[in-house]
């Protein structure tokens, strides 16, 4: 085998703390290579010419490249090697930048890893063979999970270049957070006009099939042909019949349930349609409220309903779908506040979240657009907007900002003053977190048009006295303690990942970080792509994002879903497991651990030998550290592959 | 947990300023079965001041009353003052590092082993002992006291190292009194700070600070402020005088919960000595004895109400094929 | 006010606060939220998280000559609350620590305060009101200090004019003349630790070979 | 190999692809220093790890071996962090029959966005293993032969 070595500087990323000529010339000592040499930036355009030159200068079968992590590369280097008429696989990547410049700043020491990663690479290497993919037919069809606005826009740019999309909402309606906010930042235009007919649109798009109110229950398979079962939770509703005339909601006895839609701001009734735009228009019951589940007596909305909609018997239905995509768009939730005692923690019904003030703001609300004190029915005078809680802090968990806070409480502060035009609104804010067009614009509006003082500072409690809340906070530009006396306490309340958003990543089998948002595959150059192929992101379930964002996402997900669904056939990832028939004895033991059951028993001549599934093994592994022959092999990571550089880091 | 025992540590106001609470609290445990064998020879723990100057020098002078302890044979302390616990449990705590530990012992010049504890008499009462306990032993209900728990700073903070209850809203007290049988009206400045002991050096503090309490206690319609901290309660009674001078308009009674306990388990006036306290607790009295008999009124007359529509509806019942719809409700 | 030259940071201080106090100032980000929950701002020269800034910009003398420092009460409301999960607390003790060590006393009142108390400590072994009382006032020339509420205790038996005085009282007292003498600094603990090591691994090798 | 002489010991990760060298790198970007001993390879996933990758470097001269993968629940091929714990789990109790200290082997849950904990584990690990000091092994371990012999 004739071997070239290429030592990226990287600029001065890595030659900063490496060596690297002198890494270059180590690597010359090592068995089979046949060229050795540092090079300024390995992946740029002269480079990866270089590369190819010396390809054929020095008749090379084989080249290592110590750069960057494989993980951002390692599909650029083989393109590389394959236009040099190298098989894709003759080629290993030593990773001395993050791993080894940027940790230290030890030159000797940087250098010598270095020059061993590079060994380890070049022993590896020798053993590499070449694999070539096979093709699979692609299902052209895509699953968008979560109708929130991002999903929505997903589902339409898929839908409207001719993919058949599959919609899949946890609620009874779409339209997610947006369709619960009154206006939007910093055009303070309605929120349902803008957002209503994209809903209604996904309603009657002949490529969208809309599930609402159901679930993923689990995914199997891999990119291009994904199998998908979908839950329809049982809404106690046939919605074939449901018209949406709302009269059971009328009628409905059991007055007192909790108003999801609305944040709790008010009750609603057991069977409900969340709000009047709703999409698709259609009541579902509310199990833990209803009388007829609770005490077997009632059965009003059946007696009403004048199309014999309602089914008390229902059960959870299952849907069996095959697609070749997947959108992840579940959106966010707040965080639970109520773990601040020294805001009330949840006593004082009139400190209230930010969306549950967007609720009373909205004409469409349970207060009609008027604000009330939850505690009398009062209209507020001396409004207090308290910012960051559960943002920013580290002794709850929360030590990320979550984005979108200042702008909408300073939206909520112009809309206060539009409402109650002789009110007051406070501002407590940290820092204001205004960088997108026109933002900064508007928090400064919000101070000089409409009068809202800000107040630099955090709050330390918030209590009840007579029928005032005192506020207790800190001016720090004054350099001063200052106290409120207010009739309405609006919490900017943290956002986190949806919840149950892990569990759907588990499912996916994508990764979260440690607040349950889902990673993007890199965070600059793959924004909507997971490590999971096939599995795309939008909106701010990858990371907290206001509604543009959420939309440009969106889009950019349905494009990338599109790129990957425009093609017939894939080509599949050729390192996956191979068994050797001489030495397999037919145990089992990889049927049992394979987790994508890609491992079936064969007959081969009277003998039970295992069989590969080449389009299902994912390559995982398991199944080479399980099996006590050594009968099957991880192509590109077989035992001699890994042992060989384990030896070349051995002393023995 | 009857009959458990624990090295007690009075603190020096135990002896002084805060003999009522000495008092009631050694009563107390005696009826609740925990056995308290009295340090011998204790010393003072030095309190703030001691903190203030340096932790190693406070954590010596605690060191010294855990090795009193441990020449009786004690090690699991017991403390009804808030301000002591938080210096025996900051020098424990302090001393599980090896330097700190050190330093204590070039004070103290005697080593002290491993495996001590230090509880509130309010901790081991509400987690120990259970508030069941509490309960069966109460023979006098306090029926109609309207109060108001209040824990002070030190009971529940810094939360790592006390580890207990709820630092900003804590439930302890309010359970507690609850099973005296008082009603607790929700006290949202239950852990506001009163002022400590900056009360001598910093006079304004006191008023300002105790006053803020007291005037949100009586705007609630509290009959007393129940407090658990001999500091506190000096700030809130012995200088409510003071307050009054800067504009608090209304006397409260300011007992330690041991004492209510006391009364409510039907104990001697002697051990309750609610007469050592500044303020008076009798009108606060005469209105729960009011209260309780109104309280009692009024079941007797829902009970009666109950009564008379039960028998009506069996009445009902029985005629009402011959009554038809004549049957209103009344 | 003056002009602070920021270049003459005093970063030996900020680092002394940080061992002293065992917390990182650099984790403040100057929310106020412990300036908003002082119980005693009223009566501070800087607000607390001014002095947490001042800390930060390693400006010594102004925080150990702030009253701030002194009238701090010890409630713990700042650490309880901080975001960022510093100890505010311990870092006013550790700079107040600091300031007596320094001989900076902004607060005359307090240091009188805490030096009547361990005097009364180190005479009887526990404290005795009474004797702080009269030793505060001898210390400060305050003679009517809360003198008003002597008839409400007096009588009660609840301030005994004569201190309860324990045996130990000796054991208490050599206690605090050793802080006095400096017995507890941590390079002398450091050393005699280090000596105590030494002899251990010394046995330890003996041990393996 | 080699080593620098008094500066380092000879640290083997092996690291999956998703999870741990996503974390590794995540740690690089980061800049978050760490100490220079460990060399990582690079497996497609923890359960792909064989207990005899362990004890080939331990008995080959390597003083301390780390492995790490996903968290549980979080793995990318499902379960393989789960079968990997098992088999790790077997191995540590084996180590002190072949006269290896058992501190001397370590496995451990990093994600992809965990950079301070790489850093954290790393660190800690390293300065472990420099606690126990350098392995003593000699090259003609009969151990190393029949390992050997099981690897081919």
């Amino acid at each position: 085998m004739r071997i070239g070595v290429f030592i990226c500087h990287c600029g001065s990323n890595i030659a900063g703390t490496v060596d690297c000529a002198a890494v270059a010339s180590k690597a010359r000592a090592y068995p089979d290579v046949a060229y050795s040499t540092d090079i300024m930036y390995a992946c740029a355009e002269p480079g990866q010419d270089a590369i190819i030159a010396a390809i054929k200068e020095h008749l090379l079968t084989g080249v290592v490249v110590a750069s960057c992590t494989p993980r951002m590369h390692e599909p650029t280097f083989r393109k590389t090697v394959e236009r040099a008429g190298l098989n894709r696989y003759m080629f290993e990547m030593a990773n001395i930048r993050e791993h080894v410049s940027w940790i230290g700043k030890d030159i000797e020491a940087n250098t010598n890893k270095a020059a061993e990663l590079v060994r380890m690479a070049v022993s590896k290497l020798r053993l590499n063979r070449e694999l070539k993919p096979k093709s699979f037919p692609v299902t052209k069809r895509l699953l968008v999970v979560g109708g929130g606005v991002a999903g929505i826009q997903a589902a339409l740019d898929a839908a409207d270049a001719g993919l058949e999309v599959i919609m899949v909402e946890k609620q009874p309606t779409i339209g997610g957070k947006m369709a619960k906010l009154d206006k939007t930042f910093p055009t303070v235009d309605c929120s349902s006009c803008i957002l209503g007919p994209r809903m209604v649109d996904v309603a009657q798009h002949p490529n969208i099939t809309l599930y609402a109110y159901s679930e993923v229950d689990s995914i199997s398979g891999y990119v291009g042909n994904f199998d998908v079962k979908i839950r329809k939770k049982a809404s106690y509703v046939d919605w074939s019949k449901c018209t949406g005339c709302g009269l059971c909601t009328e009628k409905c006895p059991s007055k007192k349930s909790y108003d999801r839609f609305n944040e709790g701001v008010g009750p609603t009734t057991a069977i409900i349609i969340p709000f009047p735009q709703a999409i698709p228009k259609k009541a579902s019951i509310e199990r833990e409220y209803c009388r007829q589940f609770n005490t077997g007596k009632c059965g009003v909305c059946a007696k009403v309903c004048p199309t014999g909609a309602i089914d008390y018997g229902m059960q959870d239905e299952f849907i069996d779908a095959k697609v070749g995509g997947i959108v992840a768009a579940t959106g966010y939730d707040l965080m639970d506040w109520t773990v601040y005692q020294e805001y009330g923690g949840g006593r004082y019904p009139d400190v209230v979240t930010s969306l549950q003030y967007e609720r009373m703001l909205s004409a469409s609300g349970p207060t009609g657009g008027h604000i009330k004190r939850p505690s009398d029915g009062e209209e507020p005078k001396d409004v207090v907007f308290i910012q960051c809680v559960g943002s920013r802090d580290v002794s709850v968990g929360r030590p990320y900002c979550s984005g979108f806070c200042c702008m909408y409480t300073a939206k909520q502060a112009i809309l206060t003053k539009d409402h109650i035009p002789d009110s007051r609104s406070y501002v407590f804010y940290m820092d204001i977190r205004s960088p997108g067009k026109g933002y900064d614009e508007f928090t400064r509006r919000v101070q000089e048009e409409y009068q809202a003082r800000y107040i630099r500072g955090r709050v330390s409690m918030v209590y009840p006295k007579g029928k005032k809340l005192i506020v207790r906070g800190a001016d720090t530009l004054m350099g001063a303690q200052v106290e409120i006396e207010a009739d309405l306490v609006v919490l900017a309340v943290g956002a986190e990942a949806a919840e149950g958003a892990p569990h759907l990543a588990e499912k996916l089998r994508i990764s979260y970080d440690s607040y349950g948002f889902f990673m993007e595959g890199h965070p600059k150059l793959r924004p909507v792509e997971t490590n999971t192929a096939g599995v795309f992101l939008a909106g701010a379930c990858q990371g907290l994002k206001d509604i543009p964002s959420s939309v440009a996402q969106g889009s950019a997900a349905a494009a990338k879903a599109l790129a990957l669904l425009s093609r017939d056939m894939l080509d599949s990832d050729p390192q996956i497991a191979s068994v050797n028939l001489n030495r397999c004895v037919g145990c089992r033991k990889c049927i049992e651990v394979c987790p994508f059951k890609a491992i079936q028993e064969i007959d081969l001549r009277g003998q039970p030998k295992a069989e590969v599934i080449e389009t299902v093994c994912q390559g995982c592994g398991l199944c080479n550290a399980t099996c006590p022959q050594g009968a099957i092999q991880l192509s590109h990571f077989t035992d001699n592959q890994l042992l060989a550089e384990v030896e070349a880091l051995c002393r023995f | 947990m009857s009959g458990a025992a624990f090295g007690y540590f009075p603190g020096c106001s135990g002896l002084g300023t805060s003999l009522e609470y000495e008092r009631s609290t050694r009563a107390v445990c005696r009826e609740l079965g925990l056995t308290l064998w009295d340090i011998p020879d204790w010393n003072c723990c030095g309190s703030t001041p001691a903190h203030t100057v340096d932790p190693v020098l406070s954590a010596a002078l605690s060191a010294r009353v855990f090795a009193q302890g441990a020449r009786a044979g004690i090690r699991d302390v017991l403390t009804p003052c808030p301000s002591c616990l938080s210096n025996l449990r900051n020098a424990l705590e302090h001393m599980e590092d090896e330097l700190f530990a050190a330093r204590v012992e070039a004070l103290t010049e005697r080593p002290l082993e491993a495996g001590h504890s230090v509880k509130s008499v309010l901790q081991v009462i509400v987690e120990d002992v259970g508030l069941d306990k509490v309960k069966e032993r109460v023979r006098r209900p306090l029926t109609g006291l309207k109060t108001v728990p209040y824990y002070g700073c030190l009971m529940t903070r810094p939360e790592k190292i006390m580890r207990f209850d709820d630092p900003e809203n804590p439930q302890s007290m309010d359970l507690l009194l609850q099973a005296l049988g008082a009603q607790v009206l929700p006290f949202p400045l239950k852990v506001d700070c009163c002022g400590g002991s900056l009360g001598i050096p910093v006079r304004d503090s006191v008023p300002r600070l105790a006053g803020r309490i007291l005037e949100l206690a009586g705007e609630l319609g509290a009959d007393m402020v129940v407090v658990a901290c001999p500091l506190c309660q000096m700030n809130l009674d012995l200088r409510q005088g003071q307050i009054r001078t800067r504009g608090l308009d209304y006397t409260i009674p300011v007992p330690y919960f041991t004492q209510l306990m006391a009364y409510a388990f039907g104990l001697g006036d002697e051990e309750a000595a609610f007469k050592l306290l500044a303020e008076d607790v009798a009108p606060a009295f005469s209105c729960m004895r009011r209260r309780a008999e109104e309280i009692k009124a009024e079941e007797a007359r829902v009970a009666a109400l109950a009564a008379q529509k039960a028998a009506a509806r069996a009445g009902r019942g029985a005629q009402s094929r011959a009554n038809g719809a004549a049957g209103g409700e009344a | 006010m003056e002009t602070v030259l920021l270049n003459g940071r005093d970063d030996a201080f900020i680092r002394a606060v940080e061992e002293s106090s065992g917390q990182v100032v650099s984790r403040c980000y100057q929310c106020g939220n412990c300036t908003a929950g002082c119980p005693m701002s009223f009566a501070y020269d800087y607000s607390v998280s001014q002095v947490m800034r001042l800390i930060q910009a390693g400006q010594k003398d102004a925080v150990l000559s702030s009253k701030a420092i002194w009238l701090c009460a010890a409630c713990n409301t700042c650490s309880q609350r901080c975001p960022n999960e510093i100890n505010v607390a311990g870092v006013m003790d550790a700079c107040r620590q600091m300031a007596r060590r320094e001989k900076k006393f902004a607060v005359r009142a307090m240091r009188a305060f805490v030096d009547a108390f361990l005097d009364s400590v180190k005479f009887n072994g526990r404290s005795h009101e009474v004797g702080i009382m009269a030793l505060y006032m001898l210390y400060t020339g305050r003679v009517w200090t809360d003198v008003e509420l002597a008839p409400k205790v007096l009588p009660k038996g609840k301030m005994p004019l004569l201190p309860h005085r324990i045996k130990g009282r000796s054991e208490v007292a050599a206690i605090i003349d050793r802080y006095k003498q400096g017995l507890s600094d941590p390079e002398l603990a450091r050393a005699r630790l280090a000596k105590d090591a030494g002899e251990e691994s010394g046995k330890g090798k003996e041990a393996v070979s | 190999m080699s080593v620098l002489k008094e500066k380092e010991l000879r640290v083997i990760g092996f690291l999956c692809n998703w999870c741990s060298y996503g974390g590794a790198d995540t740690a690089g970007v980061g800049r978050f220093a760490q100490p220079t001993d460990l060399r990582i390879v690079r497996v497609p996933c923890s359960g792909r790890i064989n207990p005899l990758f362990v004890l080939k470097a331990l008995l080959g001269g390597a003083d301390g071996v780390l492995v790490s993968g996903c968290h549980p629940r979080d793995c990318h091929y499902a379960e393989g962090n789960f079968y990997a714990r098992r088999r790790l789990e077997v191995l540590k109790g084996f180590l002190p029959v072949l006269g290896i200290d058992p501190r001397r082997f370590e496995y451990t849950w990093v994600s992809a966005s965990e950079g301070q904990r790489w850093q954290h584990v790393v660190t800690t690990f390293t300065a472990n293993i420099h606690a126990l000091g350098p392995a003593s092994f000699s090259p003609d371990a009969p151990e190393l032969e029949i390992l050997n012999a099981a690897a081919r």
